[in-house]
């Protein structure tokens, strides 16, 4: 056990007393990561799961929902929020290379188009809101066109379906964007203090981690909700 | 203990092409291929999220299996949940 | 032999007796099983209780065990399976020709309409002998429908049709319980089935004054609601033609089939933009929240009633003969 | 005793530090352990208190002690406050919380901060609960189906079903807790082949938690925005199906199950192999039977949904997927039945509990193929049948899996001893208790009584009042543990280091162990449950 005891000894103050070195440490936080990820895989997919047969059942509907969404700022977001990866995956970059300064300005950069996404996204929510698309009392959705194959109409219901699995799935990826700038402002302020160096900067890494994934659900949610149908109405 | 720094000129790159497949999505839905509208938008995004675990993430360059093991598990727990779920909703006409 | 068992609930259905045959195989070798591993467990505790100077003797496990007690079990496992499905198959079948009760369930009542325009409630009268089957719907929260004397037991979900059939064999009253938590007085959601001679259900046909069967009083809220100026019984009317429309394949404008079945109706009434049959326009007016449940049943009814005449040509809404049994359609 | 007088000089994780804050403040995993061990006996008395009044009120057919509006709350929170708030995290939270980093030879969970804020959530969801029990409670039935509770309960849904997400999170982290420290925290030596069957079973348990417990929370959710925002996704009056919420519902709650079970399986290899003083008969198969249930575990949760209105073919896929399910089952009993040949079997209170475990969940087992099985399954479906099944595998099962558990690792807990002839009798009675108690409802069930009745058909009463006079006695055998464990932290004799003669790590460390667990790093070099090895104890009864 002397390998452990050596360890101990010289450990930084960031290794906690219960792991043999810093390796295991940061084996068990990259672990731990992935393994709440996984957890949010099946959080959202009990959603998808909802979003799929409300889809093989309603598909007029849902493909005449999907058009009335903006596909432009869609579009706009997805690169924004793949832009936003970007500089998380070099800010992991920077802190392994121990570039304070660097880190400090990508992390910022990361929660700017945090904000961009969160601000484009709040303005296409009240868009809708504007058109009464939110579900609930006021719901109307007698402006949407209905799907130049089908004779069918557009059945309010069934519209409505649509859109309370849209809000619900963006309003939940939303919660994790907000989560995710409110971590990143915590590790923008611990970078600034030099808390990280190439030997020991696991939180940003988690953060990364985190981050990508809400990425990944983004990713998904754009084809699945913006593009079910758009092609040029006959 | 430090794991593989990638260069930037890697990031940069997956980060164009993951704009280019972003609008390379948007531009296809826009094209009437029938029932293929779907699969190509999907498998355009799983072609994305890819990307991101792999380079973004790091999986591509970790050597723990572990990490890709969680990864494969909860997928095919989400196509589990939604596959037999389907299994019900596709067959109920029948009977 | 258990029908006076107090422990034991009453048979008296077509299927009850298959259920209760594999209940029984079920239980036997539950008993079995529980048997062999409680006297073994009782055997290795007295023998190898412990004694001062003998040791546990370590064994490893053996593999050929292992797959013998996975295998064995599985194998029956099937077999329980199978049975289990062969009667569930059937118990989800009803036979060709049964006749029809509608069921709305709504806290905390059953309603039940015959199809010879009998209304009853918490109360269901039925011959011996007879397929009976059940179309069911609730107007509320979800409930089921359990006689356990028949051993069928079905959900009643608002919103569509669920189905269950049987064949009663005794004569006699049974209890009809709601199976699902549906609120307060979920508890007193019962009723009974009361089960009667061909001959005594007759009398009691004929007792009550029916205002006609369900498809005629079907047909006056067809009238009332102005759908025949629509629906004609020629091809001119702006709506599908619904004579000898029920049960059979329907073609939608966007490529799909759906066969036109009690849920297809139902649904084409309250929401008929849902699936809208090839060649016409979505201009019918939703009925979502107009007609109620039982009126609603009264046009399926009716839509089903809807046959083309022998001679060919196809009898319209009007002239339809709306009862299939003795009842007079007309009032 | 000398070495009892040492002992209590001797600083451990009890009394290296006092006053509240060392103990809301600690990320010692034995110090949360014990947090849990109180916070969830206050539920079980809660969740039992339910259970005596719901029997009380069924000793007469008519409804006439209670309304009905209460009985449906009462049985609602008996189950939601059993289930989410004592059997979730029982065993997992209390001895799997303590034992596992002890069993690896780890000084911590990997993740000690994370396991104190899983307290803490569960406090504040429980916190929640009371107050929603306290304000008037709710009545939807613990499986909240739709759309009674979406529209026509009126009722704290909303606070309920909040209590249960953020519990479920507690939950979540345990789980990615024990998985992260079964992974990366194991002493040297400690190949995968010589962990106990205990975390084999937990590393089971947390698989389920966390792939599993996440669909009930957003299911919880959406039902929590239908209330809320007037989403329409669950509701039939807008085009929404109420089967879906039962599929997401039950896609975490049939595995919920085995959240209950597998930890109770994991005490009973350990305790049988202890007592008989033997290696586990086929180890590799109790082992690797765990985590098939995991998995086999979420590919049937349609049994619950036979007669809902699911298609004809899905319900024949489910009825066969669901006897795979027994198939492991099955391997543990035999397994353990085998352990017994040959051994040398001493009949201490948990091995009485591990047989009353035995029998109990043998019997709740097959009374699952009857379930399981399409033909019977129909009309024993929401019966008291199944009322009785569940009980037999979560209070026969889990219950009696974490009572045997908590006697054997008492005296490392407490570093004393409980007297052991009141323990055989808590257990004796807690078994005739048990069996009086729920044997009748099989009987009631296949009659065709009803579950969540609160007044019943005259010919039903006398089974019912068997059961209501078997739940009193079940209640004396849950009572008594409770006094005596507390007597023995001041009265109860001295613990040794090790007084079963048991294998495992947890068991070479003192009692009760040091902060950090060990004092010297251990580094293992023997296989599990090496009896062989170990000197059989002077003090435990030689003969019967």
């Amino acid at each position: 056990m002397s390998d452990s005891q050596i360890a101990v000894e010289q450990h930084g103050p960031e290794l906690l007393h219960h792991f043999v070195d810093a390796e295991q440490q940061r084996d068990a936080a990259s672990l731990g990561m992935w393994l709440f990820l996984a957890t949010e895989i099946m959080f959202f997919g009990g959603m998808f799961c909802a979003y799929l047969i409300y889809r093989y059942w309603y598909y007029n509907e849902f493909a005449a929902g999907s058009r009335s969404i903006d596909l432009k700022w869609g579009t706009i977001n997805t690169a924004v929020l793949i832009c936003s990866s970007l500089t998380v995956a070099l800010g992991v970059r920077a802190a392994q290379m121990g570039k304070r300064k660097l880190l400090v300005v990508l992390l910022l950069l990361t929660i700017v188009f945090g904000l961009t996404f969160l601000g484009i996204k709040g303005l296409e929510w009240y868009t809708k809101f504007e058109e009464h698309h939110i579900p609930g009392h006021s719901f109307n959705a007698s402006d949407l066109e209905k799907p130049p194959y089908s004779n069918g109409g557009i059945d309010q219901q069934h519209e409505q379906i649509f859109f309370s699995l849209y809000f619900a799935m963006t309003g939940l990826h939303a919660l994790h964007m907000i989560i995710g700038v409110g971590m990143f402002i915590f590790l923008t302020y611990y970078a600034w203090k030099g808390r990280y160096s190439p030997k020991y900067y696991t939180p940003i890494e988690m953060g990364g981690l985190y981050w990508h994934f809400v990425d990944i659900v983004w990713i998904y949610l754009f084809p699945l909700l913006y593009l079910i149908d758009r092609k040029p109405l006959g | 203990m430090s794991e593989h720094i990638l260069s930037s000129k890697l990031y940069y790159a997956i980060w164009i092409m993951l704009l280019v497949l972003t609008v390379v999505t948007a531009l296809v839905a826009r094209v009437d291929l029938g029932p293929f509208n779907t699969i190509v938008a999907l498998v355009i995004a799983t072609f994305k999220a890819l990307l991101v675990v792999l380079f973004f993430m790091h999986v591509k360059y970790t050597s723990e299996k572990l990490t890709k093991m969680v990864i494969v598990a909860a997928v095919f727990w989400l196509l589990l949940l939604l596959a037999l779920s389907m299994a019900d909703y596709t067959t109920r006409l029948l009977s | 032999m258990f029908d006076n068992f107090p422990l034991w609930p009453v048979r008296a259905s077509s299927g009850a007796g298959n259920v209760d045959a594999l209940y029984i195989f079920l239980l036997a070798l539950s008993a079995f099983m529980c048997l062999a591993i409680f006297t073994m467990i009782l055997v290795f505790a007295t023998m190898y209780r412990r004694r001062r100077g003998i040791e546990a003797e370590q064994i490893e496990g053996s593999t050929p065990l292992e797959i013998t007690w996975s295998l064995i079990p599985l194998a029956i496992f099937m077999v329980i399976f199978a049975w289990g499905a062969v009667i569930y198959f059937h118990e989800r079948t009803p036979p060709r020709g049964a006749s029809e009760v509608y069921v709305v369930a709504k806290q905390w009542m059953w309603k039940l309409q015959h199809q010879e325009g009998q209304r009853e409630i918490n109360e269901l009268h039925v011959p011996v002998g007879r397929d009976v089957k059940l179309i069911m719907t609730s107007q509320d929260a979800i409930h089921s429908f359990y006689i356990p004397a028949f051993r069928i037991k079905q959900d009643v979900l608002p919103g569509r049709y669920t189905t269950v059939w049987f064949r009663a064999t005794r004569p006699g009253v049974y209890h009809l319980f709601c199976g699902q938590y549906c609120g307060t007085m979920h508890s007193g959601m019962i009723g009974q089935i009361v089960v009667m001679e061909p001959a005594q259900y007759q009398a009691w046909l004929s007792g009550g004054g029916t205002t006609g069967s369900l498809a005629a009083s079907g047909e006056n809220i067809f009238q009332q609601l102005g759908c025949p100026t629509c629906h004609r019984s020629d091809t001119q009317g702006r709506g599908p033609n619904l004579v000898g429309i029920f049960g059979k394949p329907v073609q939608l404008e966007d490529g799909r089939t759906v066969v036109a079945d009690e849920d297809y109706v139902r649904e084409s009434i309250l929401s008929p933009s849902a699936k809208v049959m090839k060649g016409f326009k979505p201009i019918m007016p939703v009925f979502q929240g107009l007609v109620g449940e039982e009126q609603l049943n009264a046009l399926v009814a009716y839509v089903k009633s809807l046959t083309p005449s022998p001679s060919g040509t196809a009898g319209g809404p009007g002239s339809a003969p709306a009862g299939t049994k003795s009842q007079d359609p007309k009032e | 005793m000398a070495t009892a007088a040492i002992t209590a000089e001797r600083e451990h994780y009890l009394n290296n530090e006092y006053g509240i804050r060392s103990w809301l403040l600690t990320t010692d995993h034995k110090r949360i352990a014990l947090l849990y061990l109180i916070s969830i006996t206050f539920f079980f008395f809660v969740g039992g208190f339910f259970a005596l009044l719901i029997r009380l009120e069924l000793l007469t057919p008519a409804g006439d002690m209670v309304q009905a509006d209460t009985y449906n709350k009462l049985f609602t929170m008996h189950g939601q406050v059993m289930i989410f708030f004592f059997l979730i995290p029982s065993i997992p939270a209390v001895l799997g919380n303590f034992l596992v980093p002890l069993m690896i030879g780890a000084k911590d969970l990997a993740f000690p901060r994370i396991n104190l804020l899983s307290w803490y959530l569960y406090i504040i969801a429980g916190a929640i609960y009371v107050h929603c029990i306290l304000t008037g409670g709710v009545d939807t039935g613990w499986t909240f189906y739709t759309p009674f509770s979406t529209a026509f309960s009126n009722t704290k849904v909303i606070e309920a079903g909040i209590a249960i997400f953020i519990a479920g999170f507690s939950s979540i982290l345990t789980g990615l807790n024990f998985v992260v420290t079964i992974h990366r925290m194991r002493a040297p030596g400690m190949t995968w082949s010589r962990l106990p069957l205990f975390i084999w079973a937990h590393y089971a348990t947390s698989i389920i938690q966390l792939l599993g417990t996440p669909v009930l929370a957003i299911t919880l959710l959406l039902v929590v925005f239908e209330r809320a925002f007037n989403l329409g996704i669950f509701d039939p009056t807008r085009g929404g199906d109420p089967l879906l919420f039962q599929h997401l519902f039950w896609f975490y709650s049939h595995p919920a199950v085995y959240i209950m079970i597998l930890p109770a399986m994991a005490v009973e290899s350990e305790v049988v192999a202890c007592f008989t003083r033997k290696r586990i008969f086929g180890y590799n198969f109790v082992a690797m039977s765990s985590i098939l249930i995991a998995v086999f575990g979420f590919l049937v949760w349609a049994h619950h949904m036979f007669v809902a209105g699911i298609s004809l073919y899905s319900a024949l896929i489910f009825s066969m997927l669901s006897y795979l399910v027994a198939v492991p089952s099955a391997i543990k009993v035999f397994n353990w039945t085998a352990t017994m040949y040959k051994g040398s079997i001493s009949f201490t209170t948990p091995m009485l509990y591990a047989f009353g475990f035995i029998g109990l969940f043998t019997m709740g087992g097959l009374t699952g193929l009857f379930l399981a099985c399409l033909g019977i399954d129909v009309h024993v479906h929401d019966t008291y049948f199944v009322i009785a099944h569940f009980h037999y595998i979560m209070v026969g099962g889990a219950v009696m899996g974490y009572l045997g558990g908590m006697h054997f690792w008492w005296p490392k807990i407490s570093g004393r001893m409980y007297p052991e002839g009141w323990g055989r009798l808590a257990a004796l009675l807690v078994f005739v208790g048990f069996n009086l108690t729920f044997f009748p409802q099989f009987i009631l069930g296949y009659m065709g009584m009803p579950r969540r009745y609160w007044q019943y058909p005259p010919e039903f009463q006398v089974l019912n009042v068997l059961s209501t006079a078997g739940s009193t006695v079940l209640a004396v055998g849950y009572l008594l543990p409770m006094v005596y464990f507390l007597w023995s932290m001041r009265y109860g004799k001295i613990a040794e280091d090790n007084p079963w003669g048991a294998a495992g790590l947890e068991w070479q460390t003192t009692s009760p162990p040091p902060t950090f667990n060990f004092e010297e790093p251990p580094e293992v070099t023997w296989e599990a449950y090496n009896y062989e090895q170990i000197p059989a104890p002077a003090e435990v009864q030689v003969e019967r």
